[in-house]
């Protein structure tokens, strides 16, 4: 199994989970992150003084599933999170050794 | 205290000095300047007699300003409630947008109300508008003379006996209302520049236009058309202009889907909500009452205890009708609820009797939660209801004074006609329909007006669809209103 | 100004319109009527003279209303005060809900006080309840009149000289305030209908009679019990019916642990809680000065000097009671002090010294923290500690007022005995140990009468453990107070 | 209505009963005692006549102290506005301590003012102190007797005829404004007990002999220094000591770079800032109109219209300022430049025109800007902005009312000599400028004096780097002000 | 080295919390989340439209393990987060391959 | 690739950031979380009750870097974040298997 994360733009949470329900994927987790890279901050003003925000609101959507459904999943989140401007996000892919679901102690895909 | 008793035994004696009163006094009739000598015959001791007589005569005067300078205080401090309703129905990421809008909405309403609203609205002139005295409230002026003695250009005030200053003052708080209730329905998307522009026109020309129709002499007046507080001149007017900008603007995005489907947009706070709507509770007890612009202590427990009876009945019937509805008791119909009682009783505050006001506090909550259902059907996106409280129950107000209207219920209720309900026919009703009907044509052609040549004229009126998504506080403000929280934001 | 020197020169020389007045109120007092007749001889000079007349007869009468109803309106906004204290106090799971109650009570109190509870509570009766002009305040008033030329059912108001809808707008104010008391104590389990129902028979039954044994000519009064601004007629009143209804309702989850060890449960928001307790103090300057229900000068300096040291005292020595104990000075607590002062004044502000008033203030500022670790040790789970402050000090100010009174204070301490201090033994102390314990008994047992009959009928009056523990916005509004935060909530 | 006609017939036929009266009034002038005797063989009739008269005599100083009394309560609740504006503009991990300190901080000036400070203000004493009736405000008085009638040690208040009470009252919310205006200026690195401290000496000593000099008879006083509602002796005294607290605190961690870069550190709720300043705004009309301390009509109207039309153009002209200089309107900046227009205004708005009063409130709002960047340069790290908004201002606006003070603006202006652009070259700019001269020196130098002397008694005044970092609600009082939102703090 | 990833109710943090101190475990890092999954989200009304709120507050518990506890920790989580209704949560295993305690410089399994 | 993943104390983010540019990192994302460890946590007071809050700010920060790059990041990190007192926090080191970049489409190295 291998675990998808995706740190995406936050308007587009809502796009990305549809794109992934229409896949099947039924279960995912979803943080609120701030990202640092080459989408520039911005500046803001407070009363007269400016500074600078450089990390901005990102939203990481977590998705365990089956070796097989990457590609899917991956082909999925880039279309569906892409507006083409700096900042649009990344996908990370990792090995998942085990899953359990702990209202049934289901382990493996199973638990999905 | 005895001094003050022995000023009034003595009061009559000293004729001069109360001469030297009213030279000192700008406003001074000079009128019943004989009576002092002739009653300065009678009474024999000297002593104290300038300050005694003054203090006295000053009374009256005296508690009717305290009166309506705190009623107006009480009417200011409403734009905090207006802030707080606002801003708590919008998303965090507007906050500072919505705050500082509401906040210079009174900064921009003052000087337009100085500078031309106030002489457009009550200085003499035709039906339609003031032409004298109208810059700077400046007109030649005796107040606090009244009546046949009152001697300058702003006679339409002449009832009340204040300082010229305490009506500038009165009058700019509900002008400056006026103006903030667009404030909300434009909210989350219109640009902070064309919202200041609006408010200058607004303040300076749409309200005082409306305004000089109905209690600045003007058609209206002259029709018996009555409106105790301003459920149209401040609210209706508010609302149809809060309406052409709804309309101008378009929905938020995000707002209908593409089936038509209502997406519900929560606000940020329900706790700013439910301080504004108290604050505005608490405000409108100078809102109504103050409308006495007299200390006429009859009337004013009159009209805040049927002020607070509709509020309170909107509130139950609100929540009640929601509840039926939607099955829980939803906690921002309520306040929506009871912000409309307030404004249907705003109009008929002292014309009606308080189990009047009950029944139109609870018409008045059923209707603002129909209203709103109906608003969202037809694509209004009015983020915190302003047309479904202001507008429809401003105008439901108007009318609910034709229906319930009865002269005798306290002395400021002697203007009006009996309404439809107690016998009166369309004796009263009819002005009320008349007003209704004109103020609508006039306020709403003037706001598409302006609205229409300001995007014209402009980059429109509108933010752009990213500033939108990503907020307004840092795309027109390069500002955030919580920067030590984490916040959830996704549309 | 000059017009009105002239209307005092002149004012007798008008009868007719004197009448003309007259028949014009609804409540003129028919009974001086000759008066102005006889006066009529010595004044010459004709013009101006009827509305002059008018205004300077009407000036005590004005003066008195917009004082108690200025007073009256910062007591309302009071509502906005015990929300925020009590939504601040508690989790944001829970926010919407509290708010919500503490905006219905005001709304249900409105409404219940006018068809029955003023009626109850004012009407000509016997030793418990009033008995004439029961429902919607409609009987028989000649108000403003005082004292014995007044005609009506309200006689137990016959002491102030305002109109009847001051009165009934004035006391309304206070029995919302009872009825919101509870609302805190009960917070976070307890079901909406039921809480909302309770309002109705608090405010419709039970607070009229405890308010009649007391201001409303029943027994008590006959005794000699004082009870200045309501000590007792509002806060114990609400403290013991809150007392009740904890008892009823058990503690929240998780607030004792199965070794009894208490756990602290934080309240979502200090600024609400701090702002809660400002508005509070600033509408108790509206309670106490304002039950004067007059423009008495004297009395409401004095009132309101002794209001604030108490509150000033109170805040103080509950930090330092606080810091010695817990060894840090805790903001909670020393707002809970503020308002321990507050209502430990209430009874006693006007028989007491200012010098009284800082020992009281003390004295409350240190009741309260023990209480609150009093009511914790037995296991009282009250979210927002108002037993501790309004049921503990409205009983220590009760019999605080019978230790400390001093008729010559003020124009308005008259009425009082010389307290246990000075020198006048058990003559006033007395009665106010019955007072106390009178209305503990009465309220305590109609209270619990009512939980216990409510829980019987209903399907229990507490929320179930899931809809507790996922938060009471959700469940019983479908609502979130802030949809934009991400919130941190583990219990 | 008819009886109070009555009355006033005949209220001169019952002279014992005045005496009565006044044997019950702790205050009564003894003085004038002769009069009604006299008064007493022209009116006939004997009934009702004690409670009328009294009733008639007491209109004046019930209306004054009404009227005093309610602007008091106004300014009381800017403590709300300054807590806001203060824990608004902070981090949220110190908003308990700061909401705190706001707290605190009008208890300790209560008790404070009450045991020496108002004794030392306004006994009278020489050109820099009171000498009698020092403690507890016990002197002798016979307020509310007024001028040569006045007889007791607060000869500095006799010329308003309100009780003693009032006075006081009336004068301590002032003194607790003085100390709050320290409060931001220190924010977020004081210790807690160190600003107690600080607190005590400033309404005990610093305010009061400032206030002396100006207000209590002083030097200033006779040298015909003005200051109508406090530019100077509440905001600029304020300011100097909080100058003198920064300078002795040193920066915030972070808020300069080592290369002299200003970061700004924001502050965690708009919405709090916002309401504070509407609040603030509110107070200032008891601030302002309040300081005629009688219920003068024109007066109170003038000075409310020039107080609003100040804060309005102040707000705008801050807001444009800033919107040039830094390209967006930045609500923060124009928070401060509304408070700095009421600041400004406050010294000359019962002397000054309406259109004086646009000027200044424009110049107000410039000023503002210049000193937030100003101050920020020089490495004086106000959080808040007190410096600017209250030092320069405060002082801004008592020279504002030498250039621009006209004797004939309205009855309360006639103390003022006309100003340099009215024509009066220094007579009265003269004054002005020495008493800020003055004030600054004494106020600044008594401030460094005791944060010198704390920081040598003391382990310091200043928290640890850690407990800075880690923010002074943990620290200093073992709380949080937000437990239930995921709060994002990085310095 | 193990890493183990759990999304629990919120209410259970302290349980398990508890539950991972008796078996020795003295760290842990805990963050806010949002879950998507068979759990069926909730209808909220604003100002009288209903909208859906499908994402549920979760707490994920994060904690590095020797290789050899991971049984241990996973069933003492699943006991101690286990209700038995939808929503329960999920533990994922993931392998770690390095850790360093930042104020020692000490790494791997000292590290813990 | 690797994930590296540290969990440092909240006032340090800004020099952890400054000293992972400096060595040419220019993405990261962070997210706030709460820890439990050797540092203590401390006791609250609230109205007269005291209460344990023993889980303490921390942030997470994470970077994916090639694996060449992991020591000299751990590095940095341990000293910019690097106090020695209790809680200084940890750094986690992952096997990172795939990297999509959403604006692009770009993959592994090149999508850092
Ligand atoms: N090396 C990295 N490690 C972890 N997160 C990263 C890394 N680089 C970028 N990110 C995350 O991806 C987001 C988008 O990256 P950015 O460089 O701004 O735009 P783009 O992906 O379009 O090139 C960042 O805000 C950050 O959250
Ligand atoms: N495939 C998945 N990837 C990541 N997180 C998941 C996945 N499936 C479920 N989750 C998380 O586990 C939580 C519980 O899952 P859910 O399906 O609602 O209940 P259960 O685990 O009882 O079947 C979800 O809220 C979500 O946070
Ligand atoms: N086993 C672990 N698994 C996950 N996170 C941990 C673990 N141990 C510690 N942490 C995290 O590292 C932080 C610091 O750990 P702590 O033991 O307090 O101090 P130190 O790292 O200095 O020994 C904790 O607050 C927690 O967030």
């Amino acid at each position: 199994m291998k675990k998808i994360e995706a740190i995406v733009k936050p308007f587009k949470l809502e796009d990305v989970k549809k794109a992934l329900s229409e896949i099947g994927i039924t279960g995912m987790t979803v943080l609120e992150v701030k990202g640092f890279g080459r989408q520039k901050g911005h500046t803001e003003i407070y009363r007269g003084a400016e500074y600078v925000v450089d990390f901005l609101p990102k939203i990481k959507v977590e998705v365990a599933v089956p070796a097989e459904s990457v590609p899917a999943v991956v082909e999925r989140i880039v279309t569906a999170a892409h507006t083409g401007k700096f900042g649009d996000g990344k996908i990370f892919v990792y090995d998942l050794e085990e899953v359990v679901r702990i209202r049934t102690g289901e382990r493996g895909k199973e638990a999905l | 205290m005895l001094c003050l008793l022995a000023t009034l035994v003595l009061f009559a004696s000293s004729p001069t000095a109360v001469s030297a009163e009213e030279a000192k006094s700008p406003a001074a009739p000079g009128v019943a300047a004989s009576a002092p000598a002739e009653a300065a015959t009678t009474a024999p001791a000297p002593a104290f007699t300038k300050e005694m007589a003054d203090s006295i005569a000053n009374q009256k005067i005296a508690m009717d300003t305290i009166w309506v300078m705190i009623a107006a205080f009480l009417v200011f401090f409403m734009n905090l409630g207006f802030g707080l309703v606002e801003s708590g129905f919008c998303r965090a990421k507007n906050t500072v947008n919505i705050l500082f809008k509401n906040f210079v909405v009174f900064a921009v309403s003052s000087i337009a109300f100085l500078v031309l609203g106030f002489g457009l609205m009550f200085g003499d002139g035709n039906w339609l508008i003031g032409l004298k005295g109208l810059f700077f409230a400046t007109g030649a002026d005796n107040s606090p003379a009244t009546g046949d003695v009152y001697q300058g250009v702003y006679h339409a005030l002449n009832w009340t006996g204040v300082p010229l200053w305490a009506k500038f003052f009165f009058q700019l708080v509900f002008a400056g209302t006026a103006a903030t209730i667009v404030s909300g329905a434009v909210a989350e998307r219109i640009k902070f520049k064309a919202f200041v522009i609006f408010t200058l026109f607004m303040v300076g020309v749409i309200y005082p236009i409306g305004g000089h129709l109905i209690w600045g002499g003007g058609w209206l007046a002259s029709k018996g058309f009555l409106d105790f507080a301003g459920s149209t001149v401040v609210h209706s007017i508010g609302g149809w202009a809060a309406l052409a900008g709804i309309i101008m603007l378009g929905p938020r995005i995000g707002k209908y889907g593409p089936d038509g489907k209502v997406h519900a947009i929560p606000g940020h706070s329900m706790t700013s909500a439910a301080i504004g709507v108290f604050v505005l509770w608490f405000g409108w007890f100078g809102f109504n009452p103050g409308s006495t612009m007299a200390a006429d202590g009859l009337s004013i427990a009159h009209v805040a205890t049927t002020t607070n009876i509709a509020a309170a009945a909107a509130t139950l019937s609100s929540m009640i009708t929601a509840w039926m509805l939607l099955g829980k008791p939803d906690l921002g119909m309520a306040l929506n609820g009871c912000l409309a009682g307030l404004v249907a009783i705003t109009a008929p505050c002292a014309f009606v009797s308080v189990p009047s006001s009950l029944i139109i506090g609870i018409l008045a909550g059923i209707i603002v939660v129909l209203a709103v259902f109906f608003f969202d059907r037809i694509r209004i996106d009015d983020p915190v209801g302003a047309t479904a409280v202001h507008l429809a129950n401003g105008v439901f107000g108007t009318i609910a004074l034709g229906l319930f209207a009865d002269p005798t219920v306290c002395p400021a209720a002697a203007a009006a006609k009996p309404g439809l309900f107690l016998g009166g026919g369309m004796a009263q009703l009819g002005p009320q329909i008349l007003g209704v009907a004109l103020i609508a044509v006039v306020v709403f052609a003037l706001s598409m007006a302006f609205w229409f040549v300001s995007k014209l004229l402009s980059n429109g009126i509108r933010v752009s669809e990213e500033e939108e998504i990503e907020g307004l506080d840092y795309h027109e403000h390069g500002n955030s209103a919580y920067p030590n929280f984490q916040l959830v934001e996704r549309r």
